[in-house]
């Protein structure tokens, strides 16, 4: 085995003494732990919702009075389909529908199940003879955090809605939506688009808003600018809106976080500088000793410089594949309801994985930078020990 | 035909405590030959330590010159003095100042490390000055675990390690009984056969009397009391 | 003491390789498939998050979540950001 | 708050940068105090502490060399994934262009590196000799590198709280491409001959490090910084990107290219600082600095081969230019 005499030492010091080490490499660990996990859930989170953006439609359209969203007329669908270059016009039918006995609330999202675009998604779901049983009767689709909630609360095969006018509508629970889709789906029920009119107490000719697609990426700046002087009460927004709302949700949550580990790396700095001026000051005799024997001020920076960068490389991989193992492997409990909330329905989400440089980069230059610099000037200190003291 | 080894040229050394100057060293002047053993004498604050650290660039004079094979070193930049140090000097402490948590080869290793040899010629260098100091046996021991006699041979093992040509002794004796200092004596009378330049820094009466030849000078408040050549071998 | 540096970095490298071939074999492609047939059979691609930013604040019913400050906004309430 | 620094990625860059500058806010109160009162003929207690304290000086000038190094790409990167954020941007030729502060923040980047590098040059030079021959010079030139870098500070700052999100910025083609006929090349070049003096002024550079003509080496390279940059953006850049309408330096840093904008800029820069601060110093201080000249030539061939090879696949795949 070939190695230099110099990392032999290295070595030597570093594992003989380790004990020294593990505080610092604990310390550390809980920081790049605690950082890890939140970039990893809010990028993971962030990952797939950009993959769905692709399904979404490029523009909404929605009425507004004063501010608030209104249900916009049937009529608007037939002005709009008159635009050249706008596709796929879709009325959209939602609303929240609230669960009394304990104020949660679902989401009731009606479909046109005739729609193209809507039956070849339907079939991803089901085949053949499921697709005709759901189509024949007043069923439902219900994601797992509105089915957990209805078994618990004794309403295991269908759930009786009570409409606006007071009346009784009993809608069975046909099926219920992949796990692997709780990010958008946890508190989602699909109905047939009739249905959800009469649940939320709409008339046959109103809306809650229009999705439209534009194929021609270059026409969209013009599109949207004609829709905007169609209505004086008409509202669009764009599915770039709707991306740079994630991006911003994750930056303000990931951000907010970020300052706070701003202090956190702080005290960790406070703390290093005063553990390493007193572990380095119980060396000082060693390390004068080193420089009586011949080692230069520099030797002895290069023999500090490793370990601490050997220090920095276990923490950082050890601490990164705890975060990892935290997030992916076990779902991030407690830590994921700072990102998706906890007050409605509980959401077990599949995080998918997502590592890449950014964060990496991230999560190493927050820790090491700091860190090393903290340790730079007791490293010094110790550095220019006079070789005298080996003789005291 | 002698050499110059070492030439000491009014040397003066003072540390400051507050607003008093303390002298250690007074105008010192002194010249040691290649392959000389040089036995400093004197009490403790006597100043000897101080000259052996600053001949072996240890400590840095406050006026004065020290001059080894004709070249100043006690001006010279860290890195270049601590080269020095590596290449020239072997130091023997009063206390063997060896890391105990490491074995006796390892220990012998420190000073070839910064030189840059590879683990190869590391590791003959170590082999060849363990046995020399007749210490090899117990390389691989922790060198905590030795006894005093022991450590101090790893001790000059280590001084042996890069073969310097000058061996620095600071009270090498102090903390070994008798026998033990008895085989140091042999050792360095070995370590004399072998041409290194030895200056001892003692207060250890069992130096005035060397097996081989030497030089006494006794030390007294910072100055040279007088020279004056022994021929301890021709009164024997 | 090479060794116990081998040692020490065979067991980061096998971490990492662990976390790779996690990282890998995971399963991405069917998990994005159902999200997609969600968001494809919807035309919304919102997140189900227990707190809907975009709903109007005038619709919510919701618990106080400090009972001495009801009116106090919780810590997962998005709206306020958006608004400009 | 703006929503530009609560990005992730802006915020790990700007406390990055702000540490460093502590550090050498530090080191440049000692090198102040250092140069009052140095005097290397001293024996007094006093200068030694003062060459002691010089290490400090180099293990953080070091350091920060280093951290600059991989934070000039930490800062692409970023700027690269604010594009989402700013309206109009593509990439981040747009982010940076987004106000006043962003060119000149990342020349001063680059500018930065270049001393730096100088300086660890003269410092490795200054500590070999046995009497710190030019101590006093490599001090002031890191005094004049402190303040380009409190500046730097000062933009960064300026330049990401100045980031608006909702005013749409120029995308690279705006930016880049040749509107209305007006030619963006210095000189009045048009592309042949601009790649005819590229190949041209990079034999002179190989020929003035062989030969060892140092005035005309540093000339030369520097001629060639410049000259490559408009060569890679117009011509090289449409055959990375495919596209002869694509005029852009920083798209080629995404990953749909593979990250290749890194190795081109990297090679090039690396290749052209080595060449320029080795030459300097065989010019000042007369000293032989084979090595950093050899890595310089490897560093500006690979940049060359690399940005031919382009060319010539495209060529070889397609059977015609751009």
């Amino acid at each position: 085995m070939r190695t230099s005499p110099f990392f032999h030492f290295l070595m030597l010091g570093f594992f003989k003494e380790r004990k020294k080490h593990i505080g610092v490499i604990a310390i550390s660990l809980v920081i790049l732990f605690l950082l890890g996990s939140a970039l990893f859930i809010s990028s993971s989170i962030r990952y797939s919702l950009n993959q769905t953006l692709a399904w979404e439609p490029d523009f909404v359209v929605q009425r507004t009075q004063g501010g608030q969203k209104v249900n916009a007329p049937t009529a608007w669908i037939d002005d709009l389909l008159e635009v050249h270059g706008i596709s796929k016009v879709t009325p959209r039918v939602y609303g929240r529908y609230f669960f009394k006995a304990k104020e949660n609330s679902f989401l009731i999202v009606g479909v046109d199940f005739m729609d193209e675009q809507s039956n070849k998604a339907l079939r991803m779901m089901m085949d053949e003879t499921d697709l005709k049983q759901f189509l024949k009767g007043d069923n439902m689709l219900v994601g797992e955090g509105v089915s957990t909630h209805l078994k618990t609360h004794f309403y295991p095969n269908g759930y009786t809605f009570l409409t606006p006018k007071g009346v009784f509508k009993k809608v069975n629970l046909f099926k219920v939506l992949p796990k692997k889709s709780n990010l958008i789906s946890n508190d989602m029920i699909i109905v047939p688009i009739e249905l959800a009119r009469e649940i939320l107490g709409m008339g046959e000719d109103e809306v809650s808003d229009i999705a439209l697609n534009v194929p021609n990426d270059d026409e969209w700046d013009n599109v949207a600018d004609k829709i905007s002087a169609f209505y004086y009460d008409i509202h669009v927004t764009t599915k770039e809106d709707i991306k740079k709302a994630y991006e911003n949700l994750y930056n303000y949550k990931g951000g907010v976080f970020l300052i706070l580990f701003l202090i956190v790396i702080v005290t960790f700095v406070l703390i290093l500088y005063q553990r390493y001026s007193m572990v380095y000051s119980s060396e000082r005799r060693h390390i004068g000793l080193l420089r009586a024997l011949g080692w230069s001020i520099r030797d002895v920076l290069k023999l500090k410089f490793f370990e601490t960068m050997m220090i920095v490389v276990i923490a950082f991989v050890l601490g990164v594949a705890l975060a990892y193992l935290y997030v992916f492997v076990l779902g991030a409990p407690l830590l994921r309801e700072i990102f998706l909330g906890g007050a409605n329905l509980p959401n077990s989400v599949i995080l998918v994985p997502v590592l890449d440089f950014g964060i990496l980069s991230s999560i190493f230059l927050i820790y090491a930078i700091p860190f090393i610099s903290a340790v730079l000037i007791p490293t010094w200190k110790i550095a220019v020990t006079d070789p005298k003291e080996a003789m005291l | 035909m002698m050499k110059a080894m070492i030439v000491i040229d009014n040397l003066n050394k003072h540390f400051k405590s507050g607003d008093d100057i303390f002298k250690v060293l007074k105008g010192i002047n002194l010249q040691i030959n290649s392959g000389e053993c040089i036995v400093l004498k004197g009490v403790s604050g006597s100043g000897k330590t101080t000259l052996l650290s600053i001949i072996g660039g240890l400590d840095r004079p406050s006026s004065g010159k020290v001059l080894v094979e004709g070249e100043s070193i006690s001006k010279l930049p860290d890195l270049h003095i601590s080269h020095f140090r590596a290449r020239k000097i072997g130091m023997i402490f009063q206390h063997f100042n060896l890391f105990d948590h490491l074995t006796a080869a390892e220990n012998v290793m420190i000073p070839l490390i910064p030189t840059g040899l590879d683990m190869h010629e590391v590791n003959h260098k170590v082999e060849v000055s363990l046995k020399l100091a007749n210490i090899f046996h117990k390389a691989n021991s922790a060198a905590g675990r030795l006894s005093g006699g022991e450590k101090q041979r790893v001790a000059i093992a280590r001084a042996l390690a890069s073969n310097p040509a000058i061996i620095l002794c600071d009270e090498p004796t102090a903390n070994l009984d008798r026998n033990n200092s008895l085989k140091f004596i042999d050792i360095l009378s070995q370590l004399h056969e072998m041409g290194k330049t030895i200056v001892v820094a003692t207060h250890d009466p069992l130096f005035d009397t060397l097996p081989f030849e030497s030089k006494i000078i006794p030390m007294e408040d910072g100055s040279l009391v007088d020279t004056f050549s022994k021929d301890t071998l021709a009164e024997s | 003491m090479a060794k116990a540096f081998y040692t020490v970095f065979s067991f980061l490298f096998l971490i990492t390789f662990s976390v790779s071939i996690h990282y890998v074999a995971t399963d991405r492609v069917s998990a994005t498939n159902s999200l997609s047939a969600v968001a494809g059979l919807t035309r919304m691609g919102s997140l189900s998050l227990s707190v809907a930013y975009y709903e109007p604040r005038v619709q919510r019913i919701e618990k106080a979540n400090n009972i001495i400050y009801p009116e106090m906004m919780s810590i997962d309430r998005m709206d306020f950001v958006y608004e400009n | 708050m703006n929503e530009i620094l609560l990005s992730n990625q802006v915020l790990v860059y700007l406390l990055s940068e702000s540490i460093l500058f502590g550090l050498l806010l530090i080191a440049f109160v000692i090198t102040f105090g250092i140069l009052l009162k140095w005097d290397f003929g001293s024996y007094s207690e006093q200068q030694f502490l003062l060459e002691r304290r010089a290490y400090l000086t180099m293990t953080i000038l070091l350091f920060v060399f280093v951290v600059k190094f991989l934070l000039l790409v930490y800062f692409v990167f970023a700027i690269d994934s604010l594009s989402l954020l700013v309206p109009g941007a593509m990439c981040a030729a747009g982010v940076i262009s987004a106000n006043d502060y962003g060119m000149l923040l990342l020349f001063l980047k680059l500018v930065i590196l270049f001393f730096l590098l100088l300086w660890m040059a003269l410092n490795s030079y200054d500590l070999r000799a046995k009497n710190y021959p030019i101590f006093r010079l490599k001090s002031w030139l890191f005094i004049a590198i402190f303040f380009i870098i409190s500046i730097e500070l000062g933009l960064n700052f300026a330049y990401f709280s100045h980031i608006d999100t909702l005013e749409p910025v120029n995308c690279c083609s705006t930016l880049y491409g040749q509107l209305e006929g007006a030619n963006p090349l210095p000189f009045g070049l048009n592309i042949m001959t601009l790649l005819l003096l590229f190949y041209l002024i990079y034999i002179v550079v190989m020929g003035a490090m062989l030969s060892k003509q140092r005035v005309l080496s540093v000339l030369a390279t520097l001629l060639f910084v410049m000259i490559a940059y408009y060569s890679v953006v117009y011509f090289f850049g449409t055959y990375i990107y495919e596209l002869p309408t694509h005029n852009c330096p920083f798209c080629m840093l995404q990953v749909e290219y593979y990250y290749v904008g890194y190795l081109v800029w990297g090679t090039l820069f690396v290749g052209a600082y080595l060449g320029i601060v080795s030459s300097i110093m065989e010019i000042g201080l007369k000293e032989e600095r084979k090595k950093e000249q050899t890595s310089a030539l490897i560093l500006l061939s690979i940049f060359v081969l690399l940005c031919t090879a382009y060319v010539a696949i495209y060529y070889l795949r397609n059977g015609v230019f751009l």
